[in-house]
């Protein structure tokens, strides 16, 4: 077990990058309770697994966020008050489709997306039962920047969310 | 990356800003007291080809609250408002996230670029290669027609040449007059405009018939 | 000083590379001895520092080698459609860089590039003028792969390149 839970771990680090939980299940017996192991063995760690729906990274701890940002002279990019609100709208009330966006903003929204898309701070999602319907989501990535695991550690998630679905 | 950023605000933004401008909410009647500034920031800004059928129907709903307003029917809920009342929460997220974002980032992955740690031959052939290629050249994105539509319209250089078309023609059909659809509308609010001012009638017999538009005024050539 | 050690080894993450001993210590206090209690930290994991004489790295243990090629090499057998495109996009429009290659797709793509890397399909290519910018092309042995000895001798080479370069 202890081999397995090391070997999880060295692939994280070489891929440096998200790894789809499916495919790790091949090459590892019992995956969920070895990816458990994992996470408690590096829970008095500086590094931590990230876990999303389908992917596993290895990542830094978010209370060293602030030191981090100042020992690699890291920025925030600079995003228009347009890609902020539709970030936003996607967000706290993700997924959710162009024309839902674009009905809460009451504008067309095509530029924001792709921007959004390019950046990497949204993702799209296929509806399993119909395909051509496209929803959108934040990223991982666009969590990692704000420091959570989940849309709903956003402040006022659910009073907002409830309020902008309508 | 040095690209083209398109800034597209919502028009109720540009609404809330009017209102905060003047110390006002957002009930019908401060509304009602906006409705000319909007209009007059329509007229005066540059607005994306893109944007403005979307200024136009905010327009069309302040538009219609002030005239009922000024008939006194009252309306239970004025679609405008309810539009209002849930951007209002979209604002405030925004501002929320807005700080978070400036505040990150907080968690980091490696930056690594990571780089050959073995080659295997991929069960791939030329042709794949070229398939993965035609797909994506085929790929109908609606989204990539709009984009085309990247010329700004100025209300005012429209008003301009419809005058100049009706010092001509006197009597024109909208539609049959200017084809391209992002244009027609800038037309179709200047339209509007000339119409407030009495200096044109316009006729339409059945909702989606063509617009005729007579000039009212006399000129001189 | 559980911080401290905690502080070295996300730093050491989100590099990924190796950093001068000098450059920690400057924030860092009491560096050997925060160094050494990370090694000893990691004693039992996948993952190890690496130490040189001036510098420190956070790397795989040797003794995975064999498996992380394995666990690759079934990435690199079945190819997901977004990397198929990525290689497309590069042996055609190579060598490219990754915002060109995202103009093209309107996504993001870094990871995409970090897979095809690591299982050698492409290369970095630095430009001779502009050296904090990295092109990517298809990697010789790909090429062989391939049956090609260059990319010229791809299908429709030129039409396709020049469609999608634009």
């Amino acid at each position: 077990m202890k081999q397995e839970v090391n070997l999880l771990e060295a692939i994280l680090l070489a891929a440096s990058a998200p790894i789809k939980k499916s495919k790790l299940a091949k090459i590892i017996l019992d995956f969920e309770l070895v990816l458990n192991e994992l996470k408690e063995s590096l829970s008095e760690h500086g590094i931590q697994i990230f876990e999303s729906e389908n992917e596993i990274e290895l990542t830094t701890r978010e209370e060293f966020g602030e030191q981090l940002k100042e020992f690699f002279k890291l920025e925030s990019e600079e995003l228009s008050t347009s890609l902020v609100e539709v970030l936003s709208i996607i967000s706290y009330a993700g997924p959710i489709s162009r024309s839902g966006i674009e009905k809460i903003r009451g504008i067309n929204s095509v530029y924001s997306l792709k921007r959004l898309l390019i950046v990497g701070l949204i993702e799209k999602v296929y509806n399993s039962q119909r395909k051509n319907i496209v929803l959108y989501k934040p990223s991982g990535e666009f969590l990692k920047h704000l420091g959570i695991t989940a849309v709903e550690s956003l402040p006022n998630y659910f009073e907002f969310r409830k309020n902008i679905i309508g | 990356m040095s690209e083209e950023v398109i800034i597209t605000e919502s028009p109720l933004e540009i609404i809330f800003q009017l209102l905060e401008k003047k110390h006002l909410d957002f009930s019908s009647i401060s509304l009602v007291k906006i409705t000319d500034d909007f209009l007059y920031y329509i007229q005066e800004k540059n607005i994306e080809t893109i944007a403005v059928g979307d200024y136009l129907e905010a327009l069309s709903k302040l538009l219609l609250l002030k005239i009922n307003h000024i008939l006194k029917i009252i309306e239970p809920e004025p679609e405008i408002r309810i539009n209002l009342e849930r951007y209002k929460f979209v604002r405030q997220a925004r501002n929320k996230l807005k700080n978070l974002w400036l505040a990150g980032p907080i968690i980091l992955s490696s930056q690594k670029l990571t780089s050959k740690l073995i080659f295997i031959a991929p069960k791939i052939t030329i042709n794949d290669l070229m398939t993965g290629l035609s797909l994506l050249m085929e790929e109908p994105i609606v989204e990539e027609k709009e984009i085309v539509l990247k010329k700004k319209i100025h209300i005012k250089n429209a008003l301009k040449i419809l005058e100049e078309i009706l010092k001509k023609e006197k009597e024109i059909v909208l539609q049959d007059t200017f084809k391209e659809k992002g244009f027609l509308i800038v037309i179709f609010l200047a339209s509007l405009l000339l119409y407030g001012e009495q200096a044109i009638q316009m006729e339409q017999e059945n909702i989606f018939d063509k617009i005729i538009i007579r000039s009212n005024r006399e000129y001189t050539n």
